[in-house]
């Protein structure tokens, strides 16, 4: 029942590296575009992850090199990647049954708000104007074991990302169930938001900073 | 019926109808049908309804069908890029109908049109907007929203061989709708970078069946990388 | 996680609790995995649930749970064969309860159960006594009948190779229920042939890729004809 | 508007080239267990007729030559065949798909009881003491685009089996629109029963025979 507290708010990378350190050998992982990808980089040589990309194959590698890119071989973000031993191709619908049927162990996912509760919102900003667009996020969101959450826990205009219930349209209800970000780890759920860990700030500045009340979390480990 | 080979893209797309219901295969470049598509902005058919994952890139021919408003409405995942531009001024503009559905919903969707199941309970979108008005329920203490099947008038498909009894098989990433696309539509139309004789292909290794195919075309423009591995028949050991 | 490689059936099967829903994959003689059922024989679990396209035979492992009382109930499209004289006695005697559903509802429930589609609506067994009292709607012009997930906690499958990520080929029509039973349990268990080094088989010919795979175990009774045409990996031109 | 009449009732060799001659080239086909396995045999070569057996294999041939049958290479009756050039292999749910989504083109079924509507008995003989077994005959019944009857017109105890009403539990409900017997192709549907061609007895002996009022087709053809 007690968090531990770096000095130092987390960069991208310290953050990336704090959520691969939760990632059990072994699991079968799906990375959300933008600040997840980074996770790739933070897993443990022979740890046995296995990376699954939503567009249709599980057992994906980096980057090629360059020169080596295949138009036919990208990853959901639409980048070039490179298959690993072992990978599996498969088509849509079959991706996204391994995906909604529960087979994979975590997804990493960013978010625009995540509620104390759990509730996602990361596919549309509410904008009237906008074009909306949704992909894979709400299938991703509800189908893995676990699914958790990797961003800033502040806006760029310095509104926090972790509210109390979402103004945002949501992804999902009550799917995600650790936050990890640069300040704080974060357990939400249905018990509320309760601390991990905390960088560069205490218990209390991290309340203020959110408006919310904050547990402590029975355990900082899954 | 079994599947006919043709010489050029646009005799393989045959005729479409106003107002068609048109799949449109891939994600971002992959499995992309450029040339079927060309044939499509070709032939003319307008008022249609696009089932595709992206709503067209740059000056695409899916951006040029939906700029020449012969698109009346589209059913996407994900029709926002960065190269989107046509679809985003007919969406601003109130002329293109969006039925906006979770990449997972939008595919298995798709195979329950092709598999005759008329809909189905899925927990993706529970409690969202994209799920406002649908019926819900709660299935083994999960809920669900209810989601219908899509079929559509024609499949517009890109794999990588074919063989003469109409068997696909696809390329990496780029299998993505294809397979599914197939299934749903009344005519389904492929195009390939190789057509070999019947029976070249291992039955183990199918992934398209030849009875989901209906026209195929050989397009020197659809081989992918040189050197690139074969999709199937490398040896296993 | 990731599949583990094991030396005996009895070893790969692991314990079973009383009360488990067990998959059983198979069509006739073809896809048995004949060895682990004669260990779960062996390993004591009762008042099992049993999902299996048939009963049993004569008196092969299955027919034996069903003759000592072990199975509590079997989920079935076809019990009835010339030779399921345990499955019948216990039928006759009420000592069995069966759920009868058709082949391809019962495909369809398992992939559901797989693929985490809560239910369905399907248009096989409307307006049949297998379909009495269940939910109906009538969808695009056609009565369908509301069909429910079935998940386990262990399928038994019998494929013909897998390599050491847990990735699996079938061989023929024994593939019939082992990819959608594969999918739907807390356990997958696998009987096998040949046990190959990862990536030895080529990704686009995977047809139960790794994440599904539990256990692996490797046993020469499951090896196929003397110069059998193999699954995957001929080459194709 | 006229029915052709044979002399002679068909054998069930003449009765599959019957069922045959109206499978129109390059269709795909499903064929029950039973009766309509015969029609295999009477399927013109360069046909380009493709045929599906439900547990999992697209393109299947004759029975192998003795000694090179494989157990893991049968139909759905469970007996050896062969694979054709063009084959492929599918599991299960895949399999049903195909059939149950309109692709394949006709279904050749047997049957105890044939409904003039075109409802469908064949899976159960109503006996209370009987072990019930469906297989699937109910997802044959109703997912192909045409689904036809090949059987006796009577009964071994001459009850006849094109009848009013099905007394026997149903397969399915409308889904047959023709019934290929050894005295008469009698179309079935809403519209009622109404013949094709008779063998060897008079329209008026038929009706007499069923104790139904039958109707003559349009047309003999698709």
């Amino acid at each position: 029942m007690t968090t531990t507290s770096a000095a130092q708010r987390l960069d991208k990378a310290a953050m990336a590296a704090r959520v691969a350190a939760d990632i059990a050998p072994g699991s079968y992982v799906n990375l959300g575009i933008g600040l997840p990808t980074l996770v790739a980089d933070h897993l443990p040589v022979g740890s046995g992850i296995t990376l699954h990309t939503e567009n249709g194959l599980l057992g994906m590698g980096p980057s090629p090199a360059p020169g080596r890119e295949d138009p036919e071989l990208i990853n959901a973000g639409k980048i070039p990647v490179t298959e690993l031993p072992g990978a599996s191709y498969f088509h849509q619908a079959d991706s996204f049954a391994m995906m909604r049927g529960g087979h994979i162990d975590v997804c990493v996912l960013g978010a625009f708000q995540v509620s104390a509760r759990g509730d996602l919102a990361n596919w549309s900003t509410g904008s009237p104007d906008a074009v909306p667009a949704v992909g894979g996020a709400m299938d991703l969101a509800v189908g893995a074991r676990r699914t958790v959450v990797m961003m800033t826990l502040l806006a760029k205009d310095g509104t926090p990302k972790l509210v109390a219930d979402c103004t945002l349209p949501l992804t999902g209800m009550g799917c995600v169930s650790r936050v990890y970000t640069d300040l704080a780890v974060i357990d939400v759920g249905p018990g509320g938001a309760r601390v991990v860990e905390t960088y560069g700030v205490t218990h209390a500045a991290l309340e203020d900073l959110l408006g919310l009340e904050l547990g402590l979390t029975d355990t900082g480990e899954d | 019926m079994t599947a006919q080979v043709y010489g050029t893209a646009r005799e393989a797309l045959g005729d479409i109808a106003d107002g068609a219901i048109v799949m449109i295969g891939g994600f971002g470049p992959a499995g992309q049908p450029v040339e079927l598509v060309e044939a499509l902005l070709e032939q003319g058919a307008a008022d249609l309804v696009v089932v595709s994952n992206n709503a067209g890139n740059g000056e695409d021919a899916l951006a040029r069908l939906i700029q020449l408003g012969r698109v009346r409405k589209i059913v996407c995942s994900f029709p926002r890029q960065v190269d989107s531009w046509h679809f985003d001024a007919a969406y601003r503009a109130g002329s293109i109908e969006l039925e906006l559905v979770p990449q997972g919903n939008l595919a298995e969707r798709i195979r329950a049109g092709g598999a005759g199941i008329g809909a189905f309970f899925t927990p993706t979108g529970y409690g969202t907007p994209l799920a406002e008005g649908k019926e819900t329920r709660v299935l083994d203490g999960v809920p669900m929203v209810l989601e219908t099947a899509i079929r559509a008038d024609v499949a517009l498909v890109k794999a990588y061989r074919a063989d003469g009894a109409g068997n696909l098989v696809y390329r990496r990433t780029a299998r993505n709708f294809g397979p599914v696309m197939a299934t749903a539509a009344t005519r389904t139309v492929v195009q390939v970078s190789e057509v070999l004789p019947v029976g070249a292909i291992d039955p183990e290794t199918v992934v398209t069946p030849g009875i989901y195919v209906d026209s195929v075309v050989r397009l020197d423009s659809t081989t992918t990388l040189a050197g690139a591995r074969p999709a199937a028949g490398r040896a296993t050991s």
